[in-house]
């Protein structure tokens, strides 16, 4: 059965959080840059993906992210108003907010689906957002939906990371065993 | 299996100091598609760039992901690398080494470890691009303004003088605009009519300039460089290749209607010029007011016509041309304050009027021929109260903006008033003074001292005893209710977008802001573009201005239009949406969300189980499409994809991502 | 031989402590066949499940075999054999006639699949006749007893208070001699069941021949909605597809249900589809049912068990299709 | 006359006439109290129409497959009729492709239970909106007080709940599809689970890919969804799919204003592909 | 005298399960055919096959197709395949040495035994050269045991035929082979096209293939209408339609007549064909 609350016990001692952001490239990804470019420190768990605006954010590629092994999603893009393309964002941020608001009816937890605009001088806010995000999503834990990953028992690869891989629980209910 | 070169770089020690650089390039090696995996010291040099170019020929490498800086940095740089090979330039992915990666994370461990993802994913993205191509797309070497008024009389003149055709589009029956009703500008005191008039001829007798009075854009279609707009220019009834505008029929003329250009303050005939130096300096019947094309009796003009001008038959013309550059000069108007500020009477007192009233009742040519003489009963009068930001700053009533121009004129407007009635008294009430301009301050103090009485604060009531308008307000400063009778009273209304604004720019799918302004592309950095290429702002269409401010950005908008204009083809962005008709249902819904109007929706014909049929598809028009990708989110069927940024390369992005 | 009622539970528990035995039951409001574990109430009463039992034989989806990459960069295929001893207590004489169907079909004219084989090889079948039918039970028109089931391994018939035993292949004797201490000697009448729902075959599969292009395929398909749930809880379909999933270079084959019911089933690379319309989709399922497996394998592929009467959501009924086609008039043989 | 005199009297005249090439109603099904859509082009067929209280199915999707033979008549209740409008607004058909008579629904039963159906005792608008003639006059229903009823119920669930919840659901789900084949807001000429290029949803049987299936139906049709619980009703597991559908409305009725779709023709576009400036702001 | 068909199918012993070969050659025939030939893992040639049957050849990651082999030696089996689809685009972007999987052989074949003897016609359009060219070099192979040989084959483009060395330097060298090739336009890219114009029926009439005696088979493969027009043409002139031989292997999917798609009407194609004549699929039930 998949354990939300007080689930700390049960993450693994070597889990890392694995989180997915989503960000515009003519803001955010630029915020980021700028991050690089003042050195400034955050974590490592998030891995950006470059989407030229956040209108361009299909939710089926949260469910994806959330079904295929990351913990948490982030997608950020420019501030209502700033948008290179004028209205990507506002169509991002109804969808966003629909689409954010039914995930967490399905159970899943606030903090793991975070939207955010950081425009392209917040370099201080996107190292705030990602430490913020990767401080919620360990204090969550590992994900709590069932993923049916059909690799059970692969050889790792040399060059894989498969302690993490292997850190997702496999959850299954009884009634799939039987089927 | 694609065949993908990986290439990643030191960059000196920026990477390397954070990113075994070797440990990424060895699981590189086992990534599917993978053929070949390279690393540099700096692989952005010229001798890193050839070593690509090499291994890319050797190798046979059709698809490249390399990891240095920020794609943002060094992204067009190799994609002309690319231009040089075999390999398409977009069939490039860049993973971020730089920027995301070494530069934010101090264990190595950790930094190499991204690294390795970020890779994984720029192959994985990589795999699934497919080769694009720009394509050229002509220049017509000719712009429209639309806006006979100084921003895009000067913008004319400014493209014209390069060398390009120029047509203006003018609704009202002469060049000229705003500037000049006004009677003097601020802050040099300069005839308007004087600078502004030879601007007028100038345009008329330019050679590249074809200036279309009566006119208004119709329709319009295409994308930068080849824009085909249809105008329609209104029946005249006049032929003004026979009219020599000798003014004969205007002074025979029996219908008397409001002069709108001298602000309903006297009267004009039916046929008209507006006013005494306009351009083209020939009259048109106001069909609306004319008998003969009411009653159909009359027929005056066309008697005393010497040269048999007069043609009540004249239809609206329809030309259709194509540009390669629109400019918007569409202006302003004052806005109507009468059903906002009952408290001022609501327009039932006829000495409050407005500034550009007051414009024409100080010039020379106006209703009074310069004389201060208030409209009720035209006395010269003696005490004059002026109340600026009526509908500025005023987010309940009016607008919440400053119209910018005001606190000059409102100046110009006391200094007149003090010139001309000596023994005058003259009370400004004001918010603030803002003077932010050369010579300006200086202009307003000198107002001052010339004696107009500035009180700080906002009229709260007109009302009218005896023949004094009685204005109360408070002195903010002082805290002391302030009453004022006054003989006349001078608002000095907002500024709002000129009307009919939105009907044009929806046709254009330029976008206004919520006050109804023309929004510039960017409002730092590209203050004269608009989102849509190839269409440009001058003038107050974009917000309000004063005129050397409009005659600025006049000449910056012309100086896009001539860069523009000096192409004789440009390249096409190919990143942008492409519609899979097999797909696509025609719903429209991408349609409505382009910011850019680049949809349209077409029937076309198929084949469809050895049946022809007939159906709507979306079409991309590539000239207008800016690749933002709004549209393939709303199309559910996934009809809609970009190119570069395919749905099929961010799942197996996202899926690489995952796997780590 | 006789096992009492009180005697089943126990036996059962006993079965399974040893296999996986799998019972009608209701999960989550599902009625399906269910591995007997703590919390699943077996339901024998219940006339029928909603899924048939064949994912016991032929998953929804099936692991084939999965495929990695070793240092050298070099593919190994790993193939699975997930079957396992496995027992179906309980199955009613219409599905296992549909097991006869699928034997059929994955063992014999061809190719066998050794998917299936597998776990064919591995699943004792211990059936229970029926005692009462659904309105939309149609079995005994389609050649079905439904109080026997002849390939059963172990037949159980309701006599009362207790079933009647009778083991019918080695299989089964094997298995009921091991269940002795459940039984009792004995021997009483099976009660009857009435199915009251009946249709004429008579004459359908010949006239079918001639009927292809009848218009009664179009009045038929007209009000399909495409969606695969006939297809999905037919004891006899068995179309599939076969996919993977791929983690960078390595990944799993598999195969899952299909539906000849979905309009891309038979789209082909390039865009052609010889079934394009629900027209040509009906008409061969029902053509497949009722004619085509009739001539290929000499029985119909419609085992009576009203399973997609009941839950088609437009209501489009095999049953009423037999009744037009035997009451159709075939045009004669055209003179043109 | 009865409204199913009526229908069937309109339908052999219109049929007659040519003013339709056919007419989709309900005829009767093996089964006491069973219904089935029929769809007749014969006037000589108008004799099996039937209207009683239990005819469960829309028919409003059927136009779509009838459309190349010409106008089609058909009988509307409210949410037939609404499923029309959707279909207008989704540019899908025309006004003037359907001829529809419309009928007062006075909710439909459940043939074995006889009990009313669900999406009725849940319909807000059993009356057609749109129609040319009525066959008959508009019915008396109850309407419902709360049409999120079921939704807070789960909201008052705990995460861990809801999550168990719902994947249970998707755990029973067979991917048939009848709620996408049902339903007159899936109208893509291909459904993006057959996208094999994108590959956006695996063809196994899984909680995880039947969640991306679940999800994304939601979020396709969540903002023109017409509340006609069809989807509900054609499933034949019986999953609560209007529990995610009306979850999506709830939070855009709260978000963005009222919201009820399928109402009047319009071309609005609908409320996920819109914006307004002042939006509620969340993300800053 | 109909042509006898084998319509049993090749029964390997792990029909499902691929094994792993190696490409060691690829020719590019057209901008989008290619040819690979594949060999095992140790070298081997994957599978003995009559000419006419098939293999199922993919990428593990990516998924199968069926192709006819479109030739074969000791050593090795050859696919010829046209870039249409996902596969088959991920084909394309092999390089020799890569690994692919691959499982077969299914289909009958060609009948190469009841065709003893008779002049053969060969007909393709486009890429349905490679599954007939499989039989036409069997026929070549063994020349003595076949009497007249025509290939009449035509493509839209110039670009589109495939095997042009074959086609206009090889086959036409070969004793008593004619070899008939035309495109349906006139190709703008290649105007020095100097060969014949015309859709392959017309063109087919237009041809002086000897008198028509009963004694000659023919094969025909292409796409819906190349196939009807063609057959009405060959019954023009006088073809019993049992001696029109025809692939069906299109709608071959899972290969092993299990997973539903290949049937027409009773007969599954995997199992009983994909090669019939034209007199057998006259009398199935067939959607095509």
């Amino acid at each position: 059965m998949p354990v939300v609350e007080n689930n700390a016990n049960a993450i693994p001692e070597d889990w890392e959080p694995k989180i997915i952001a989503f960000c515009c490239h003519w803001c955010t990804y630029t915020g980021a840059d700028l991050a690089g470019l003042n050195r400034m420190n955050y974590p490592a768990n998030v891995r950006v993906l470059r989407i030229p605006c956040s209108g361009r954010m299909n939710p089926q590629y949260v469910i994806e992210a959330l079904n295929k092994g990351c913990d948490g999603v982030l997608v950020c893009g420019c501030h209502p108003g700033d948008c290179h393309y004028v209205t990507g964002n506002y169509y991002a941020r109804r969808r966003m907010m629909i689409f954010k608001r039914l995930l967490e009816y399905e159970g899943l937890e606030p903090g793991r689906f975070q939207v955010k605009w950081i425009s392209g001088a917040e370099a201080g806010k996107f190292r705030d957002t990602v430490m913020k995000a990767v401080e919620d999503v360990r204090a969550l834990g590992p994900i709590n939906l069932t993923r049916e990953i059909p690799y059970f028992e692969l050889p790792a690869m040399p060059d894989d990371d498969e302690e993490a891989f292997n850190a997702v629980p496999e959850e299954v209910f009884p009634e799939e065993v039987n089927a | 299996m694609s065949r993908i070169g990986v290439f990643l770089c030191y960059c000196g020690s920026n990477i390397a100091g954070t990113v075994d650089v070797e440990a990424v390039a060895e699981m590189a090696r086992t990534l599917p598609g993978v053929v070949y995996v390279e690393t540099n010291k700096y692989t952005c040099s010229d001798p890193g760039q050839e070593g690509v170019k090499n291994a890319i020929i050797e190798k046979g490498i059709d698809r490249v992901v390399v990891g240095p800086c920020s794609p943002r940095m060094h992204e067009p740089t190799w994609r002309k690398l690319l231009a040089d090979t075999p390999v398409n330039p977009y069939m490039l992915e860049v993973a971020n080494l730089r920027e995301q990666c070494s530069w934010v994370h101090k264990d190595k461990a950790i930094a190499t470890e991204k690294a390795k993802d970020l890779v994984k994913m720029a192959v994985a993205k990589v795999a699934r691009l497919s080769p694009l191509h720009s394509t050229e797309i002509p220049v017509h070497k000719k712009a429209l303004v639309i806006g006979g008024g100084i921003a895009g009389m000067q913008t004319a003149l400014d493209i014209a003088d390069a060398g390009f055709k120029v047509t203006i589009v003018e609704r009202e029956t002469s060049l000229g605009g705003k500037m000049v009703m006004l009677d003097k500008t601020f802050p040099t005191m300069d005839c308007s009519a004087c600078i502004c008039t030879p601007k007028m001829s100038e345009v008329g007798n330019h050679p590249n300039i074809t200036v279309k009075s009566y006119s208004e854009v119709e329709s319009v279609s295409g994308y930068i460089g080849n824009f085909e707009v249809t105008i329609r220019e209104k029946a005249k009834y006049i032929d003004y290749t026979k009219c020599t505008g000798c003014g004969a029929c205007e002074t025979k003329c029996p219908s008397k209607v409001i002069n709108e250009f001298e602000q309903g303050m006297s009267k004009r005939t039916a046929i008209y010029k507006m006013f005494p130096q306009a351009v083209p300096s020939k009259p048109v019947i106001d069909a609306e007011h004319c008998r003969m094309l009411q009653e159909g009796k009359c027929g005056v003009c066309a008697k005393v016509c010497p040269t048999g001008a007069i043609n009540y038959q004249d239809e609206d013309k329809l030309t259709t041309e194509t540009y390669g550059a629109i400019v918007f000069a569409t202006g302003y108007k004052l806005i109507d304050w009468k059903p906002l500020y009952p408290e001022y009477g609501g327009g039932k007192y006829p000495d409050v009027i407005t500034g550009l009233q007051f414009e024409r009742l100080v010039n020379a040519s106006g209703p009074t021929e310069g004389h201060i003489l208030r409209p009720s009963d035209n006395k010269e009068p003696k005490s004059v109260v002026i109340i600026k930001c009526v509908g500025s700053r005023d987010p309940n009533k009016g607008k919440a903006y400053c119209s910018r121009a005001c606190c000059m004129y409102s100046a110009k407007h006391a200094h007149q008033y003090l010139d001309k009635v000596p023994d005058g008294r003259c009370y400004v009430f004001y918010m603030d003074v803002r003077t932010p301009g050369k010579g300006y301050d200086e202009f307003y103090m000198n107002t001052v001292h010339d004696g107009a009485q500035y009180l700080r604060g906002r009229v709260s009531k007109i009302y009218k005893e005896g023949d004094k308008l009685i204005c109360k307000g408070e002195d903010t400063l002082t805290s002391q209710q302030v009453t004022v009778a006054a003989d006349m009273v001078v608002l000095e209304t907002a500024m709002v977008p000129a009307d009919g604004i939105d009907e044009l720019a929806a046709k254009f799918t330029v976008g206004r802001d919520a006050d109804g302004w023309l929004v510039e592309a960017h409002a730092k950095l590209r203050p004269v573009e608009t989102n849509t290429a190839g269409i440009y702002l001058a003038g107050t269409a974009q917000g309000p201005k004063d005129i050397p401010d409009s005659v600025c950005q006049a000449g910056a908008a012309a100086s896009k239009v001539i860069g523009l204009l000096n192409k004789d083809k440009l390249e096409s962005n190919p990143q942008i949406s492409r519609v899979n008709e097999a797909l696509c249902q025609g719903d429209g819904a991408c349609a409505n969300i382009c910011p850019y109007g680049a949809i349209s929706i077409v029937e076309k014909q198929f084949r469809e189980n050895s049946r022809k049929v007939t159906r709507p598809v979306a079409q991309v028009n590539p000239g207008l499409c800016q690749g933002c990708g709004a549209c393939t989110v709303t199309c559910r069927a996934g009809a809609m994809d970009l190119m570069g940024y395919t749905n099929e390369s961010i799942m197996r992005e996202v899926d690489a991502l995952c796997q780590w | 031989m006789l096992l009492s009622k009180q005697n089943l539970m126990p036996l059962l528990n006993s079965l399974a402590s040893d296999v996986d035995v799998f019972v009608p039951t209701t999960i989550d409001g599902v009625k399906k066949f269910a591995r007997l574990a703590d919390g699943v109430e077996p339901d024998f009463d219940m006339i029928n499940t909603t899924m048939p039992p064949k994912d016991l034989l032929f998953p929804q989806t099936q692991k084939m075999y999965h495929f990695d990459v070793d240092k050298n960069g070099s593919y190994h295929i790993h193939e699975y054999d997930e079957s396992r001893e496995q027992i179906v207590f309980g199955i009613r004489p219409c599905d296992m006639r549909s097991i006869v169907c699928l034997d059929e079909v994955f063992l014999t004219k061809g190719f066998v699949d050794e998917f299936y084989a597998n776990a064919r090889e591995k699943l004792l079948t211990v059936s229970i006749g029926c005692t009462q039918a659904a309105e939309t039970c149609f079995c005994t028109s389609m050649g079905v007893d439904p109080i026997y089931a002849p390939n059963a391994d172990v037949m159980l018939q309701d006599t009362g208070d207790a079933y009647k035993v009778t083991a019918q292949t080695p299989k089964g004797e094997a298995a009921v001699s091991a269940w002795s201490e459940f039984l009792s000697d004995g021997d009483a009448e099976p009660v009857n069941c009435d199915v009251t729902l009946k249709v004429s075959m008579e004459g359908v599969v010949d006239k079918l021949e001639g009927m292809y292009d009848s218009p009664i395929w179009e009045n038929l398909s007209i009000k399909c909605l495409n969606c695969g749930t006939c297809t999905y809880v037919c004891p006899t379909c068995h179309c599939f597809d076969i996919s993977q999933e791929n983690r960078k270079k390595d990944g799993v084959r598999f195969r899952c249900w299909d539906s000849c019911m979905f309009s891309e089933y038979t789209a082909m690379a390039g865009g052609h589809n010889p079934r394009p319309e629900k027209l040509e989709r009906e008409r061969n399922r029902f053509m497949h049912k009722l004619n085509f497996f009739e001539r290929r394998y000499g029985m119909s592929l419609c085992v009576g068990c009203g399973r997609c009467v009941e839950k088609c959501p437009v209501a489009l009924d095999i049953t009423r299709l037999i009744d037009d086609i035997g009451s159709y008039e075939v045009a004669p043989a055209s003179a043109e | 006359m009865s409204a199913q005199e009526i229908i069937r009297a309109r339908a052999k005249e219109l049929l007659e006439s040519g003013e339709i090439a056919t007419f989709i109603g309900w005829e009767a099904g093996r089964f006491t109290n069973q219904t089935t859509p029929l769809v007749i082009t014969d006037a000589a067929d108008a004799g099996k129409l039937v209207f009683n209280e239990y005819c469960a199915n829309t028919l409003a999707k059927y136009v779509t497959d009838v459309l190349a033979r010409g106008k089609v008549g058909l009988v509307v209740r409210g949410c037939d009729s609404r499923a029309i409008v959707r279909l207008i607004n989704d540019k899908v058909i025309k006004r003037e492709d359907v001829y529809l008579v419309g009928v007062g629904c006075p909710g439909m039963k459940d043939r074995k239970t006889d009990e009313p159906l669900k999406k009725c005792t849940e319909c807000r608008h059993n009356n057609p909106l749109v129609f040319d003639e009525m066959a008959g006059e508009n019915a008396e229903k109850a309407v419902p007080e709360d049409r999120f009823a079921e939704v807070k119920e789960v909201e008052a669930m705990t995460a861990a709940e809801r999550t168990r919840y719902f994947e249970s659901i998707y755990a029973k789900c067979i991917r048939c599809y009848a709620c996408r084949d049902v339903c007159p807001c899936c109208t893509c000429r291909e459904c993006f689970v057959d996208q094999r290029r994108e590959n956006w949803v695996g063809k196994q049987n899984n909680v995880a890919e039947n969640r991306f299936y679940g999800l994304t139906r939601v979020m396709h049709i969540g903002d023109r969804c017409i509340e006609c619980g069809e989807c509900e009703r054609v499933c034949p597991m019986d999953l609560p799919l209007m529990k995610l559908n009306r979850k999506v409305i709830q939070d855009m009725n709260d978000l963005f204003g009222e919201f009820e779709s399928g109402l009047v023709i319009s071309a609005e576009p609908s409320v996920l592909t819109t914006y307004e400036l002042t939006d509620r702001e969340e993300f800053m | 005298m109909a042509i006898e068909i084998s319509h049993g199918c090749a029964k390997g012993e792990r029909p499902l399960i691929p094994q792993v070969c190696r490409v060691t050659e690829i020719t590019q025939e057209t901008p989008d055919v290619k040819s690979f030939r594949l060999v095992t893992l140790d070298g081997k040639k994957p599978f003995d096959c009559e000419p006419g049957q098939l293999g199922m050849f993919g990428l593990l990651s990516y998924g199968e197709c069926m192709f006819v082999v479109s030739a074969q030696s000791d050593e090795w089996v050859q696919f010829t395949v046209k870039k249409v689809g996902l596969v088959t685009e991920q084909l394309h972007n092999l390089s020799v040495g890569d690994e692919v999987s691959l499982r077969g052989p299914y289909g009958n074949w060609w009948p190469t035994e009841s065709c003893r003897g008779k002049d053969m016609l060969f007909i393709a359009g486009g890429i349905g050269l490679p599954p007939v060219r499989s039989f036409l070099l069997y026929c070549l192979e063994h020349r003595e045991d076949y009497g007249r040989i025509d290939l009449v084959y035509s493509g839209s483009k110039y670009d589109d035929l495939v095997f042009k060395e074959q086609l206009f330097d090889i086959w036409p060298n070969e004793p008593d082979m004619h070899v008939h090739v035309s495109l349906y336009h006139e190709d703008p890219k290649h105007p020095e096209w100097k060969g014949d114009i015309g859709y392959t029926a017309p063109y087919l009439e237009t041809l002086d293939l000897g008198p028509e005696d009963g004694n000659r088979v023919a094969v025909i493969c292409g796409g819906p209408s190349l196939s009807r027009t063609c057959r009405e043409s060959l019954l023009k002139a006088g073809f019993d339609e049992g001696n029109i031989l025809t692939t069906l292997e299109m709608r071959m999917k899972c290969g092993v007549g299990k997973c539903g798609r290949c049937n027409m009407g009773g007969h599954f194609i995997c199992l009983d064909g994909p090669i019939f004549s034209l007199a057998e699929i006259a009398t199935m039930h067939s959607d095509v």
